[in-house]
């Protein structure tokens, strides 16, 4: 099976490379078709990797390595084990989702907006997979630009702003980062990042060598105080665009923390744990707060986003297994959920047009099974038993308690808040006297809303009530990551 | 007795006046062009001086080149002090700034 | 030494002089310029093939130790060769729409390389200022060239003062390291200034001479005053020209200079070099931001770059110059893309000026909008373009010296240009457009945008593939000492 | 098949019908959106009767039904425990619950949401059975969460309703409040016995008995954290004070539902939770007292509430809140098996009196308003009837099933020593007048006296609800009567039966721990001697008379109109108020979070985050640019001028600072 990883890279950047070459020619119904095929190619070239994976096996699966840059020993060097599996498995999926709903809300340049979703799709899975800090590092960048013109061209109003601020954060914190790979190359004359694991540093050097990969994951995942690119970039995306972002651009921060930060730098992280959590506690409480009083509605579920990104990192950050369980199958789930939940925004948005709650009353009125979807999915973005939302909030708490009970006190408050959040949304927006016309006129999901809408759906609850699905591939893998990190490496 | 420090005095005064001419004047370029062949001469002073404490001859030699590139430099020099003039009718210092900032 | 030898060393030096001299003669009795062009062309590949004859892992010296050849000779005389050529094709056409096309562009240029060859090739300090004059009268000579524009003689007249009042300082320096060392050949003065009995402080006056020459060269802070006003005010292709290939002579002479010649004196140049990387860095990248003319912009990103390869050459270590050979190879690369993409949006009508010129290139020309979108990302060291590698070689270098600081201000003045870099991409794709610029460069010639979307294309190739790019840089730098 | 197999269909076949009707009950011919759950329910209810009578007989069934997921060395599962205590359960909610899904063939019969009504009933009955027949918490906890679920969405199942949308929400939110204490108990549990499930909990929580727990400096038992903890979870679902504000505005939901959710069954999964904790639970006076004064004060104000309630629906609910109170305060005296037998018999007649009142409703055409109502008994006798047995259930008229139950709390509540217990045995003696006096009141203004309607209707009818003043309510159709005479039939006799085997034998016990110090239940059991002896001795107590005070004062007040008392103006506006716990989360908590809310983000997030530091530094680079520019003045005598700044500076580093 060598080879599959690379596959699964390339396969959807060099078919967005190709649509982008030929969409002139082709017209736009066409276009999209072709794209769309395209993407779900894109996602059944990732499933023998499902298939084949080993859940047993706790080291990296189908590796793949060739020499790339000699002369600083850069390897194109490529893994797959249980921490990634998932993400790269959702990765795909949301990124054929996104191309395939992409008609009903793009009308202009729809091939170059499904090529940039293909290309997209391709390096973030490479993130994934790349085991060479710099081939990983390459993929990280690189992500930046589809996304950056993704906002910028099909953006809202103030798009201009918020991907500049976008880009800008997230560079900030990966120069550093990448600062931190020299260093270590120079250290252990390798850029593997498995060499780098095996690395003894003294506590100081771990401290900093932590916090250059704590401020490029912390703004990518992101956590409090550097979270504020995120409203912006969501408010102003297209939908396809803050779906991404959602479900699976922060995920790329938790993975990080999981596969560079934690294990290169353990006594690190145990020196910074009181401050990470105290983070993560203000991102759950501070922020679902923030959330309550939004009157716009991505920028609540935005919000929201950050607040369970709180939990990833809590969970990660808490360092033992039920936390880094429950951080890794939060990260899932908000993929699952955030991507509903941001589909259903563009839904309301492709009739309406407005993003702004106050606009919205009584939707269910006229669109019932759609009200009945986002009821759902707001019920499991609020943690609900028996979807996904669930097990990831109800491990973390769990976790969290055995390292402090005040800990898990406040991270139990997100139970209140992000019901909270939620619910006012859909008592706002869904239920009611219908507001106006408008809004008596609207058409219920078309068949591709619908399908999408039920597929994510379904997720949801299939990892609520089977949250198994996940963990049973994690399971290994986790236990390598948190033995390298219970693991001194002073010497 | 002239000893070389004297010499090596004489040029460094003669190329700080030259760079005080630069950037003191405010006038005409011509004055700028000439300054730079008093720096040019400072320069040919020091490379003298050396080379004639020195016992060894290819300072001279030097010298020689810079005077020649010297002129060279002038004819460059005044030629664009005439295309500045064509353009700008003047060739005061403070009225050629169009490019700033 | 034998007449063949000599021959062999300073072969392409011989071919281009004569090339030079021919063309002037022709342009002046032929009218044809296309040919002109065309014996340009050829002489760079008759002058490139001679130099690739050359062993590249011994040194040779010729005219009394005067004139040397060696790895980095001829690494950096190739891609002279190279980029001259690049800028040839890119001007041709924007000089003949404004009437420029003339021999005397063609001999001005030549002359120009000679120059830079010599540089490149000085073992001497009077062969090194022979060729640093010829080289700088040409490009005075060059920036006067479209002589009825009024910018264009005011560029000329502040770039002839400057850098005549540049050349003084060096040629101080050199009397001083003359009078210290009673010698001018490079390899002497080392061995010389071992000597204990030396006057530090005159040695110091000396080397800040020394050193302040080169940075003018460079363009690097505080010796930048005069790369804004010449961008701007040259003509385009004649800014390419002075932002590209002249840059390989600078790396030269820095490293003959200071590695070769003062490499006693290395804690001291190190010091000065660290202070002007970071602030050519800090003020490029910072004044950039409120530029609103794009030659300018790229004129204090160029001082931001020079800033760059100042840090990786501060190091003083073979790594170092190895990142910054590379540097200076990608980011000559990525000059002459930037303003070939600006020569061919300025072909026919006005010339592309303000930043806000490109607005909506995206939705009208696509592919250069893409062109554009690469070397832009490549300017700000985006992967996977070559940009990157670039900037990661010079941070390598600088962390492996143990400078952990340095290494994070140079990422933090990078992200300062990222903005205006990206400013530049949201300019092209996200405004819309305010003039046609379809029709404006329809009449651009195959040539040149073929020639473009290759020299962009590369920067991502390269950028994929980096590896014998640096392997090039690593084995130059390798083979100098 | 399996009795694991069998037992699943139990919670699966509402869940089926729950999905099919949800699915495809639009599409599907309308008869079938109350077959399909009704069949299904049914066998629900039969199994759970074969369930009840297998663990009659002493087998306890235990076994997991899959995996949920492996965290390092905890493996979570999904599974059943059946004991008595969760057979009994089960046979109340299924059948509860089928009665409930027949009335609705009426009570709905002209909602557009027929079938959704449906699938959200069998969905609550899946809900409710899976927690009941949990083997561990975080099933527990699941069917905890989906049971409120469903009670959210069906208070606002008419959505359009402001009122209802927003009791659902608040409903919703303060259980939150109450989840959010269980969790952290069950996060405990999980940290100290390191596993979720009830019997190896129950079974090492002894070695745990003197565990301190450090909190806030000073240190707590751990079980009593834990209980107390747990509890709050309890209170959240079970409505006691001060988490009960959702329970009255729940009201907003379809009476059905009122019947099942918020009185026979979801509210009661509090004592059920406390009851089946009682290994836990008992190892701590401090959280049984606590437990006991809380259940007081809600027996005793929430009962207060009711007297001056006009709504026909939220009487009942207060009284529900008192009843609920009752239960508590049984588990406060380690009598659980007695709050379980009051929450069995108070299904019942609880059921009974909102479907009664549901019953009225409809007869009224939709008006709840009691002032509207009035000698009815006249035009429903079957409703009257059925009512008045309720009524006298739940006053504890003896030989009634209430009064066995709530007879025995107060008599368990006289004879515990535990802090607090003295303030609840007046609590609950003098709530039975309370109920007494709302009961009456409520059932004399509906089934006595004027019809109000027939002058009222004018003013009050602004909907299309309710009579006008020459309409008659009639009788409604066999599908509400009918449930209403299955369900009087319990209400009445099931007391009388049952009181014998739940304190005599260890029907419950068995399932039940008690520690030997807490002698309540046990002196409870000395002093019974059979059913009949029981109320006959009533009559002698001071409880029974107090009831009877409360009859004849309602009596007089609103059969008679005898207005001789008058309630002074301090206690109205406590009252309409209802002691400030709506205006305090409504005027102070709501405001105060959306404020704080506000602050971090316009104040930290926009302006200090995002303005200041983000957009600041680049407003402050920007600057600089501006003055950087400015550098590049245009003067060529300037720019030498930098050059030889520049020069200096270099030499005067060297001969001042550097070296040399």
């Amino acid at each position: 099976m060598t080879g599959i990883l690379s596959l699964v890279i390339w396969t959807p950047i060099v078919l967005g490379l190709v649509l982008l070459l030929i969409q002139n020619k082709l017209s736009t119904t066409l276009t999209y078709r072709l794209g769309n095929f395209f993407g779900f190619i894109s996602f059944l070239v990732t499933l023998p990797l499902y298939i084949y994976f080993d859940k047993g096996f706790s080291g990296f699966q189908f590796q793949e390595m060739y020499p790339w840059i000699n002369h600083f020993s850069i390897n194109y060097h490529l893994g797959l084990d249980g921490i990634s599996l998932p993400l790269v498995l959702l990765t795909s999926f949301i990124s054929w989702l996104v191309i395939f709903i992409s008609s009903n809300s793009i009308q202009r340049a729809i091939g170059f907006y499904i090529s940039v979703f293909l290309i997209l799709s391709g390096l973030m899975i490479g993130v994934f997979l790349a085991l060479d800090a710099i081939l990983y590092y390459v993929f990280w960048e690189a992500m930046l630009i589809p996304m950056f013109l993704l906002i910028g061209i099909w953006g809202g109003p103030n798009r201009v702003y918020a991907s500049i601020k976008f880009f800008l954060y997230t560079v900030l914190g990966s120069l550093l980062m990448l600062v931190a790979f020299i260093y270590l190359y120079n250290q252990t004359a390798s850029f593997s990042i498995l060499d780098f694991y095996s690395k003894p540093l003294s506590l100081n050097i771990q401290v900093l060598i932590f916090l250059a990969f704590f401020m490029a994951f912390a703004v990518k995942i992101p956590m409090w105080p550097v979270h504020t690119w995120l409203p912006d970039a969501h408010v102003e995306a297209p939908t396809g665009g803050s779906v991404i972002l959602a479900a699976i651009m922060l995920k790329l921060g938790g993975y990080s923390f999981i596969r560079f930060a934690m294990p290169i730098s353990p006594d690190a992280l145990i020196f910074l744990k009181p401050f990470l959590i105290g983070l993560s506690l203000i991102a759950i409480v501070y922020i679902a707060l923030v959330a309550i009083v939004q009157t716009d509605m991505k920028k609540l579920i935005a919000y929201s986003s950050i607040s369970h990104m709180g939990f990833v990192t809590l969970g990660l950050f808490i360092l033992n297994p039920l936390g880094f369980e429950g951080g890794y199958v939060q990260m899932i789930s908000h993929g699952f959920i955030s991507a509903a939940l941001f589909f259903a925004i563009g839904v309301l948005y492709d009739r309406m047009h407005s993003r702004n709650i106050s606009d919205y009353r009584g939707v269910m009125n006229s669109m019932p099974i759609f009200g009945s979807f986002f009821v759902l999915f707001a019920m499991a973005n609020s943690g609900l038993p028996g979807t996904s939302g669930f097990v990831g909030e109800f491990l973390v708490i769990l976790g969290a308690m055995q390292d402090h009970f005040w800990i898990a006190f406040f991270a139990s408050l997100t139970l209140i808040f992000g019901a909270t959040y939620s619910l006012w949304l859909v008592k706002r927006i869904i239920f009611g006297e219908v507001k106006n016309k408008k809004i008596a006129a609207l058409k219920d999901l078309n068949g591709k809303e619908f399908f999408v809408m039920s597929v994510l759906a379904l997720m949801t609850l299939a990892i609520g009530i089977y949250p198994a699905l996940i963990t049973d591939i994690t399971n290994q893998s986790s236990q390598v990551m948190l033995g390298l990190i219970q693991q001194s490496k002073i010497l | 007795m002239v000893t070389l420090s004297h010499y090596l005095f004489l040029g460094g005064i003669l190329f700080a006046i030259s760079i005080l001419g630069i950037f003191l004047n405010r006038k005409n370029i011509i004055l700028i062009l000439m300054a730079i062949e008093l720096m040019l001469l400072a320069v040919n002073i020091n490379f003298i001086a050396f080379s004639h404490f020195l016992g060894d001859l290819s300072g001279q030699i030097f010298v020689f080149f810079i005077l020649t590139v010297a002129a060279a430099e002038s004819a460059i020099g005044l030629a664009i002090i005439i295309l500045i003039f064509r353009n700008y009718k003047s060739i005061n210092v403070a009225d050629v700034n169009r490019l700033k900032e | 030494m034998t007449l063949s030898t000599l021959l062999t060393i300073a072969v392409p030096e011989i071919i281009i002089l004569i090339a030079a001299m021919s063309v002037l003669l022709l342009g002046v009795f032929y009218k044809n310029t296309t040919s002109l062009f065309g014996i340009t062309q050829l002489t760079l590949l008759i002058a490139a093939y001679f130099t690739a004859q050359l062993p590249i892992d011994v040194k040779l010296t010729a005219f009394n130790d005067m004139f040397i050849v060696d790895s980095l000779s001829m690494f950096l005389k190739l891609l002279s060769y190279f980029a001259l050529s690049l800028v040839l094709i890119y001007s041709r056409s924007f000089l003949q729409i404004r009437n420029l096309h003339n021999g005397e562009f063609y001999a001005l240029t030549l002359f120009a390389l000679l120059g830079i060859n010599l540089i490149i090739s000085s073992y001497h300090l009077l062969s090194l200022y022979m060729g640093l004059e010829l080289l700088s009268l040409s490009l005075y000579t060059l920036v006067a060239f479209d002589r009825n524009r009024p910018e264009a003689t005011e560029a000329a007249m502040k770039y002839f003062v400057l850098g005549a009042v540049a050349s003084g300082f060096l040629l101080y320096g050199f009397s001083m390291l003359y009078g210290i060392t009673g010698s001018l050949q490079i390899a002497e003065i080392s061995s010389k200034l071992t000597d204990a009995s030396i006057n530090p402080v005159v040695l110091s006056f000396a080397l800040v001479f020394v050193v302040v020459g080169i940075a003018f060269k460079f363009g690097a802070a505080p010796f930048q005053l005069w790369v804004p006003d010449v961008y701007q005010g040259a003509a385009t292709p004649i800014t390419m020209f002075i932002g590209s290939v002249p840059k390989f002579a600078s790396v030269a002479m820095l490293i003959r200079l200071l590695f070769q010649g003062l490499d006693h004196m290395v804690l001291d140049w190190q010091a000065m070099l660290l202070i002007m990387a970071i602030v050519s860095m800090l003020f490029g990248n910072i004044t950039a931001i409120a530029q609103t003319k794009i030659k300018r912009l790229l004129a204090y990103s160029a001082i931001s770059h020079v800033g760059f390869m100042f840090l990786g050459l501060a190091t003083g270590t073979i790594t170092g110059i190895a990142s910054a050979l590379m540097y200076i190879a990608v980011y000559v690369l990525m000059t002459l893309a930037s303003f070939g993409l600006i020569i061919h949006l300025s072909n026919q009508g006005k010339e592309l000026d303000q930043i806000t010129d490109l607005s909506g290139l995206g939705k009208q020309k696509p592919w250069l909008a893409f062109l554009l979108l690469l070397i832009f990302l490549s300017l700000a060291g985006i992967p996977p373009t070559i940009g990157f590698y670039a900037k990661f070689s010079i941070i390598q270098a600088t962390v492996q010296f143990g400078w952990i600081w340095p290494a994070i201000i140079a990422v933090m003045s990078a992200l300062i240009g990222i903005f205006y870099y990206l400013r530049i991409i949201k300019v092209a794709y996200f405004d819309e457009p305010v003039k046609n610029l379809d029709q404006v460069s329809k009449s651009s010639n195959n040539e040149l945008s073929v020639t473009l979307s290759i020299n962009t294309l590369a920067l991502l190739i390269i950028g994929l593939f980096p590896s014998s790019l640096m392997d090039i840089a690593t084995l130059t730098s390798a083979l100098i000492f | 098949m399996t009795l694991m197999k069998l037992y699943s269909l139990v919670p699966m076949m509402p869940l089926v019908a729950s999905i099919i009707i949800g699915l495809f009950g639009r599409q599907l011919p309308r008869a079938f959106s109350h077959l399909v759950p009704i069949v299904l329910v049914l066998g629900s209810f039969l199994l759970s009767l074969y369930a009840l009578y297998i663990s009659y007989h002493g087998y306890v069934f235990n076994e997991n039904l899959f995996r949920w997921m492996t965290v390092g060395q905890y493996d979570l599962n999904i599974g059943f425990m059946v004991d008595n205590l969760t057979a009994l359960m089960m046979t109340v909610v299924t059948f509860v619950s089928l009665m409930v899904h027949i009335y609705t063939i009426e009570y709905m019969k002209k909602d557009p949401g027929y079938s959704r009504f449906y699938s959200f009933i069998s969905l609550f009955t899946f809900a409710m059975l899976m927690l009941v027949m949990s083997n561990n918490f975080l099933q527990l906890f699941f069917g905890w969460e989906a049971v409120g679920l469903v009670s959210y969405l069906l208070i606002g199942f008419w959505y359009k309703k402001p009122t209802a949308i927003h009791a659902n929400m608040k409903a919703f939110l303060v259980n939150r409040v109450g989840d959010f204490g269980f969790l952290l108990g069950i996060a405990l549990i999980m940290f100290y016995f390191g596993t979720l499930d009830y019997q190896e909990v129950f079974s090492r929580v002894n070695s745990f008995a003197d565990q301190e727990f450090i909190l806030m400096g000073s240190s707590v038992s751990l079980v009593t954290l834990i209980s107390i903890l747990l509890f709050i979870g309890a209170m959240g679902k079970s409505a006691q004070v001060p988490l009960h504000v959702w329970l009255p505005d729940s009201m907003e939901g379809p009476t059905p539902i009122s019947a099942l959710i918020h009185a026979a069954t979801m509210v009661t999964a509090g004592i059920f939770l406390v009851t089946r904790v009682s290994p836990i639970v008992e190892l701590s006076n401090t959280a049984l007292s606590v437990i006991l004064i809380v259940g007081s004060i809600t027996a005793l104000f929430m009962g207060i509430l009711g007297i001056f309630q006009n709504d026909i629906k939220r009487v009942v609910a207060y009284s529900t809140l008192s009843q609920l109170g009752y239960m508590t305060i049984a588990l406060g005296v380690s009598s659980y098996s007695l709050a379980m037998f009051h929450l069995f018999t108070h299904a019942f007649f609880k059921a009974l009196l909102f479907l009664g009142a549901g019953s009225v409703i409809i007869g009224m055409h939709h008006d709840q308003n009691i002032m509207n109502m009035g000698n009815l008994k006249k035009y429903m006798p079957i409703t009257w009837i059925t009512f008045l047995l309720a009524t006298l259930a739940l006053v504890g008229m003896p030989f009634f099933s209430g009064f066995y139950s709530k007879e025995s709390i107060i008599e368990a509540v006289k004879y515990s020593e535990i802090v607090g217990s003295s303030f609840a045995y007046f609590a609950a003696v003098f709530g039975v007048f309370i109920t007494s006096l709302y009961s009456f009141r409520l059932y004399f203004i509906v089934f006595h006296g004027q019809e109000r309607w027939r002058d009222k209707s004018s003013s009050n009818n602004h909907h299309d609800h309710g009579l006008t003043a020459n309409q008659s309510p009639h009788e409604t159709t066999w599908v509400v009567t009918m449930p209403l005479i299955l369900l009087a039939i319990p209400s009445v006799l099931i007391g009388f039966f049952t009181i014998e085997p739940i304190i005599k034998s260890n029907f419950l016990l068995k399932d039940i721990f008690i520690l030997d110090t807490h002698l309540a239940l046990e002196q409870v059991t000395e002093h019974f001697h059979g059913s009949i002896n029981m109320a006959l001795h009533a009559l002698a107590t001071l409880p029974f008379w107090l009831m009877v005070l409360g009859f004849i004062i309602a009596y007089l007040l609103y059969y008679k109109n005898i207005n001789f008392i008058k309630t002074p103006k301090v206690v109205k506006k406590v009252i309409d108020s209802k002691y400030g716990f709506d205006n305090f989360n409504e005027y102070v908590l709501a405001p105060l979070t959306v404020r704080l809310g506000n602050a971090l983000w316009k104040y930290m997030d926009i302006k200090i985050i995002d303005n200041f530091f983000v957009n600041g530094a680049a407003r402050t680079i920007n600057l600089f640019s501006h003055i950087t520019k400015r550098i590049q003045t245009g003067f060529i005598s300037q720019y030498a001028f930098v050059m030889v700044i520049g020069l200096l500076l270099f030499i005067s580093y060297f001969i001042l600072g550097g070296k040399s």
